[in-house]
C-alpha cells in the first residue's frame, strides 16, 4: 500500500522558537557553521490500494487537518 | 506443530533449559517454581513468576521489615490499610481520602521525560483503582549536582515530563521538592504522589470474586512496551557501561489516561464493578494474579482477546507488557452492557478477556491452547521472602564522629553575610519557580495552597469547606549520619508542614529510596529507617497507610544515601481557616519563634 | 435564569471552574457534550480550557471537527456570544472564528503564572463589567499561547479595538502586541488565554478579578431579555 | 550552502499517541482508506561550506540533539 509523506514547515516569517533554540545548542556542543534552523511536523500515512489518487488525497489531509494555512506550509511525497 | 509452549508441553519435557537466570530468577526460586507446579512452568509461566518475583513486585527484600508498619495500633481513620493499591482515610462527613507515593527511578534516568511522566500517569491509576477521583500530585525529586552535565539532560526531561503528564489530566501540582546532591548523580530519584477522594460507599478493591463475573481489560492497547523493564530495571545494578540490559522504555500517553478517569468515574457511579486493578508494573501478570488471588475462586483468561497494538507479540510478552494507561475491571455479566456503553462513549477500548471461575488456579489460554495453569496466590502474594543480612556499616562511627564543630563559623558581620548569600544562592536553598511554574496548580478550582507555601491545600467539599494538606519531606544526609533518627526528621518535618498550615496530621504514606539490598550496609539503613519510622508512628498516633521501596540506587558499589521521603496527610473541617506562611500583609504583625 | 453552555471536549479540563464560575456569577450552567449535535437553548456558550483531544498535532486542531462545534459555529453567525478560554481560544482560532493563531510560547515551556492584564474593550458581552483600562490579576497556565497573527492582521485589530485584553508587567508567551485576548468584528466572539474561571475567588485563586467575564454575559444576557 | 533535512520518527514499537490521535479524527473528516499515521519531526539545517562532509556533520547533530535514540530513530538527507 502507498505511503505518503507529508512535511510540515511554519512559514518563513513566522518566529520559530524551536528552530532557534537549537541552532544556539549547537555551538555549545562543538558543533559549528550551522545556521538558519527550522523545526516541522513529519508525517507518515498509508493509504489504501483502492484509492486512486493518494497524493491528491493526502494533500486535502494536509490541508484540513495535518497544517494550519494561516502560518505553516506544507510538502506532500510519495514515497512507496 | 505449534510452538507455544503448552502446560502439556512443559510436563512432558522437564528437562528442557529454562532462562530464569536472564529473567532475573535464583537458582532456588526457580527450584521452588517447580515444586509448586509438581513440573518446569512454561515460558508464560516463567515470565509471570520471574516479573511478579522481582524485588519489585513482590517486596521480598523489605517484607520482614515493613510488617512492621502494619503492627501500628488500630487507627480509627484508616479504612483501607496496606496491601490494596492505596490506603484510604476517613476525613468525615462520609469523604474519604486515599494517597500514596511511589518511585519512577530508573525508568527517569533512562529517559527523563516519559520516566517522570509514566510515574505521574501510575500512581494516579493507584488511586483510580481505590474508586477515588484524583485531584491532586505532588513529586519530590533529587538529582545530582546541579551543575553537572547529566543533570542538565535530567532535570529538564523530569520536570517537562511531570507537568506534561499532570497537566494534561488535570491535575494540580500541589508541592514536592528539588533537591540536589552528588549522591544523586546516576541515580535520580522520582518520586510521585497522587491523592484522591472518594465518598465512604464507592471504595473499591481490587478482587476478583463471583464466579460467572467477566474480566474486562480496559484503556490502551497493549504494546511491546518496557518488556521485563520490572524485572530487569528494578532488580539489576547498572554497570559502569551504562543500563546492563535495556529495556525498551514506555511511552504514555495523558490524553487516554483522562478518558480512561472520567470513564472510571462514570462506571463507578453507576456501580457496575465487583473490583478494578490498575496495570502498572508486571502489568497484565500482576493485574489478573492479584485480582484472582485477593477473590474467591479462580479465573480463566483468553490472552488472544487482549487488544494489542503489535500483532508480532508473543503471549509471554502480552502478560509482561507494561503498556501504561490500562485497567482490569471485574463485571458482573447483568452489568456488562452497561459498561461497555461508558466505555464506548468516552472512546475507550475494551474487551472481555476472561471470567472468574470456581476452580482455584489461574489459568490463560492462548488461542485455545493452556499456557498457564498456576495457583494465583503463590505468583501475587507468596512470592518469596528474603532476610537478608544486615550490618552496620563500619565508617558509621567515624562520620558521626566527624562533625560540624570542626567546620570555620562565620565570625564577623561580614562573614556571616557572606555565608548568609552563599546560603541563599545554593540550589537546594534557591527559588524552585523555575520548576514549579511548568505545573499548573489551579486546575480544578480548589487548590488554596500550593507552591510555594509549606503544604499543598486543597479542598474537598465546597459546601462545607472540608479538606486536607498534604506535604511530602526526605533529607537523606541526615539519614545518612543516622538512618533512625534521619527518618523521624523527615516524618517530623512533613507533620510539622502540615500542622503550620492549620491541618490535624492523620496518615502518613512513605517512599523508602534505597541502594542494593544485597549490601548488608545498606539493609541496616533500611531496617533503621523502618524501626525508625515505625516507633514514630506510633509516638504521633499516625496508620502508614502505604508505600513503596525502591532499591538499587546505587552505581557499582556506591549507594545514595537512604532517603525516605514522608508524606503526610492532614484534614481541615473548614479550609478557609489555612494559614499561609507569608507575612507583612497587615502593619503592626508580630513575629514569634516557637519551640 | 439565563442559561450558559460549556463544551466538554474529550481532554477538557475547566469545564468544572467554568460552571462554578458561571453559577456564581447567578447564571445556570448547561453541560454541552462534543459529540451532540444539540446546543440545550443556551444563550451563550464557553469553550473550556484544556488538552481537548490530547492536543494532538496543533491545540485545537481535532476539536473544531466536533459534531458540536458544527451547532457552535452557526450559533456565532446568530450572534450568540462565545468566550473560548485557553485551549478554547486556541479551537476558535483553528475555526476561524478568529483571526491568527496560538503558538509555542516563545521560551518553549508550559507556564503557570498570575498575569496583570489591561481590559482595553470593554463593550463585549464578556467584558461589559469592567472598567476600561482596568489593570486586573488572572492566572495564564498554558505552553502554546503565543498569538501570531499577520501585520495586517493585527493592524486591523489594533484600529478596530479588538484587543480586548493585553498583557501588562511581563508577555508570559512572547504574544505579538502583548495580546491576551480578542474577539471578532461583531464583537460577540471573544478568545482569551488567561482563565478568569480561576478567579473567582481569593479562597482558591489569586484574586476575584476573573469573575467580571461571567457577569458580563449575564448582564448582556438579561439586557436581551432573554 | 547545502541544506540538509532531518527526518525524526519514533521506533515502530513505541507508542505514538499523536499519530492514532490524527487517524481517529481521519473518518470523521471524510476521509476513509488512510492508516498507520505516524508524526514526528522534521528539521531543515543550512550548512557552512566549508564544512567537508555536512550530511556526516547533520548526522551527528541528529544522533546528540535532534532525536532520543532511546525512542527514536533518524533519517538525514541532503536537499540542496
Ligand atoms: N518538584 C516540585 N514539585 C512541586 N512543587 C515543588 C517542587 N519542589 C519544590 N516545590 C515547592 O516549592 C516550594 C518551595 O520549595 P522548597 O524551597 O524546597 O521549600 P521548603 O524548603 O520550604 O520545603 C514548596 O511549596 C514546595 O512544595
Amino acid at each position: 500500500m502507498p505511503r505518503v509523506v507529508v512535511d510540515v514547515l511554519l512559514k518563513s516569517e513566522i518566529l520559530d522558537p524551536q528552530g532557534q533554540a537549537i541552532e544556539r545548542a549547537l555551538p555549545r556542543l562543538g558543533f559549528d557553521g550551522i545556521s538558519d534552523v527550522r523545526q516541522g511536523k513529519h508525517f507518515e500515512l498509508t493509504v489504501a490500494d483502492d484509492v486512486a489518487d493518494p497524493e491528491d488525497v493526502v494533500r486535502r489531509v494536509a490541508d484540513t487537518l495535518l497544517a494550519n494555512p494561516v502560518i505553516e506550509d506544507f510538502t506532500v511525497s510519495l514515497v512507496s | 506443530m505449534s510452538t507455544i509452549d503448552t502446560t502439556d508441553n512443559a510436563a512432558g519435557s522437564p528437562q528442557v533449559e529454562q532462562p530464569y537466570a536472564e529473567l532475573g530468577l535464583k537458582d532456588d526460586e526457580y527450584q521452588r517454581i517447580r515444586e509448586i507446579l509438581g513440573r518446569r512452568p512454561t515460558s508464560a509461566e516463567l515470565a509471570m513468576y520471574s516479573v511478579m518475583w522481582s524485588e519489585h513486585c513482590s517486596y521480598k527484600s523489605s517484607k520482614v521489615h515493613l510488617s512492621t508498619f502494619g503492627d501500628l495500633p488500630k487507627s480509627d481513620a484508616l479504612l483501607v490499610g496496606i496491601g490494596e493499591n492505596a490506603g484510604v482515610v476517613d476525613i468525615g462527613d462520609g469523604w474519604a481520602v486515599t494517597f500514596k507515593i511511589e518511585s519512577h527511578n530508573h525508568p527517569s534516568f533512562v529517559e527523563p521525560y516519559q520516566g517522570a511522566a509514566t510515574g505521574i500517569g501510575g500512581i494516579v491509576r493507584d488511586i483510580i483503582s481505590m474508586g477515588a477521583r484524583p485531584v491532586g500530585v505532588m513529586d519530590p525529586l533529587r538529582f545530582g549536582p546541579a551543575d553537572a552535565l547529566d543533570t542538565r539532560r535530567v532535570l529538564p526531561g523530569v520536570v517537562a515530563g511531570i507537568g506534561g503528564y499532570g497537566n494534561c489530566l488535570g491535575l494540580p501540582n500541589i508541592g514536592g521538592e528539588i533537591v540536589f546532591d552528588p549522591c544523586y548523580a546516576g541515580n535520580p530519584l522520582v518520586n510521585a504522589l497522587a491523592v484522591g477522594v472518594v465518598r465512604h460507599e464507592d471504595i473499591k478493591l481490587a478482587k476478583a470474586a463471583g464466579p460467572g463475573n467477566l474480566v474486562v481489560l480496559f484503556g490502551a492497547r497493549t504494546g511491546g512496551d518496557g518488556i521485563g523493564g520490572v524485572s530487569v530495571l528494578a532488580s539489576e545494578t547498572f554497570g559502569d557501561e551504562g543500563p546492563a540490559k535495556r529495556p525498551s522504555v514506555q511511552v504514555g500517553d495523558p490524553f487516554t489516561e483522562k478518558l480512561l478517569i472520567e470513564c472510571c468515574l462514570e462506571i463507578y457511579a453507576a456501580d457496575l464493578v465487583v473490583g478494578i486493578q490498575d496495570l502498572g508494573g508486571a502489568g497484565l501478570s500482576c493485574a489478573t494474579s492479584e485480582l484472582a488471588s485477593a477473590g474467591d475462586g479462580g479465573m480463566h483468561i483468553e490472552l488472544d482477546k487482549v487488544p494489542l497494538r503489535d500483532a508480532t507479540l508473543s503471549p509471554e510478552e502480552i502478560l509482561m507488557s507494561e503498556s501504561q494507561e490500562r485497567m482490569c475491571a471485574v463485571v458482573e455479566p447483568a452489568h456488562i452492557d452497561q459498561f461497555l456503553a461508558i466505555c464506548a462513549k468516552w472512546d475507550v477500548t475494551a474487551s472481555i478477556i476472561g471470567e472468574v471461575t470456581d476452580g482455584e488456579q489461574l489459568t490463560v489460554d492462548w488461542h485455545g491452547e493452556r499456557i498457564v495453569d498456576v495457583p494465583p496466590r503463590t505468583v501475587a502474594h507468596e512470592g518469596p521472602v528474603y532476610h537478608r543480612p544486615i550490618e552496620r556499616p563500619e565508617w558509621q562511627d567515624a562520620l558521626i564522629a566527624d562533625t560540624a564543630a570542626a567546620l570555620p563559623k562565620p565570625s564577623t558581620p561580614g562573614e556571616l553575610r557572606a555565608l548568609a548569600l552563599r546560603m541563599v544562592a545554593t540550589p537546594n536553598l534557591c527559588d524552585k519557580s523555575w520548576v514549579t511554574e511548568q505545573y499548573d496548580h489551579y486546575v480544578r478550582g480548589n487548590t488554596v495552597l500550593a507552591q510555594p507555601e509549606d503544604s499543598g491545600v486543597i479542598r474537598v467539599d465546597e459546601q462545607t469547606g472540608r479538606g486536607i494538606a498534604l506535604s511530602t519531606d526526605g533529607n537523606g544526609r541526615y539519614g545518612k549520619l543516622d538512618p533512625y533518627l534521619g527518618a523521624q526528621l523527615a516524618l517530623a518535618e512533613a507533620y510539622r508542614n502540615v500542622a503550620v498550615t492549620g491541618a490535624v496530621p492523620l496518615a502518613v504514606s512513605d517512599c523508602l529510596n534505597f541502594g542494593s539490598p544485597e549490601d548488608a550496609g545498606v539493609m541496616w539503613q533500611f531496617q533503621q529507617t523502618v524501626r525508625g519510622l515505625a516507633d514514630a508512628c506510633r509516638e504521633l498516633g499516625l496508620p502508614v497507610t502505604g508505600g513503596n521501596v525502591s532499591f538499587y540506587n546505587q552505581t557499582g558499589d556506591t549507594a545514595i544515601h537512604p532517603t525516605p521521603v514522608l508524606a503526610v496527610l492532614g484534614t481541615f473541617d473548614d479550609v478557609t481557616r489555612r494559614t499561609p506562611m507569608a507575612f507583612g500583609g497587615t502593619p503592626e504583625e508580630t513575629l514569634i519563634l516557637v519551640g | 435564569m439565563a442559561r450558559i453552555g460549556i463544551v466538554t471536549f474529550p481532554g477538557s479540563l475547566d469545564e468544572q471552574d467554568c460552571a462554578r464560575a458561571v453559577r456564581r456569577a447567578g447564571a445556570e450552567a448547561v453541560a454541552l457534550w462534543h459529540g451532540d449535535h444539540d446546543l440545550h437553548n443556551v444563550e451563550a456558550i464557553i469553550l473550556p480550557g484544556g488538552f481537548s483531544y490530547g492536543d494532538a498535532l496543533r491545540c485545537g486542531a481535532i476539536a473544531k471537527f466536533s459534531p458540536v462545534m458544527g451547532e457552535v459555529i452557526d450559533a456565532a453567525k446568530r450572534g450568540v456570544p462565545i468566550l473560548g478560554i485557553c485551549n478554547g481560544f486556541q479551537i476558535l482560532c483553528e475555526a476561524h472564528l478568529l483571526p491568527g493563531v496560538l503558538t509555542r510560547n516563545a521560551h518553549l515551556h508550559y507556564r503557570t503564572k498570575d498575569q496583570s492584564l489591561r481590559m482595553e474593550n470593554t463593550t463585549t458581552p464578556w467584558t461589559s463589567a469592567y472598567a476600561p483600562n482596568a489593570e486586573v490579576v488572572i492566572p495564564v497556565k498554558h505552553g502554546e499561547g503565543r498569538y501570531v497573527a499577520d501585520e495586517p492582521v493585527l493592524d486591523a485589530l489594533e484600529s478596530e479595538g479588538r484587543v480586548i485584553a493585553r498583557y501588562v508587567g511581563g508577555n508570559p508567551n512572547g504574544s505579538a502586541r502583548d495580546i491576551a485576548g480578542i474577539t471578532d468584528a461583531t464583537g460577540r466572539i471573544v478568545g482569551l488565554m488567561p482563565h478568569p474561571e480561576h478567579a473567582i475567588d481569593p479562597l482558591t485563586g489569586p484574586t476575584d478579578d476573573g469573575l467580571g467575564f461571567f457577569t458580563s454575559a449575564l448582564n448582556a444576557l438579561s439586557g436581551v431579555g432573554a
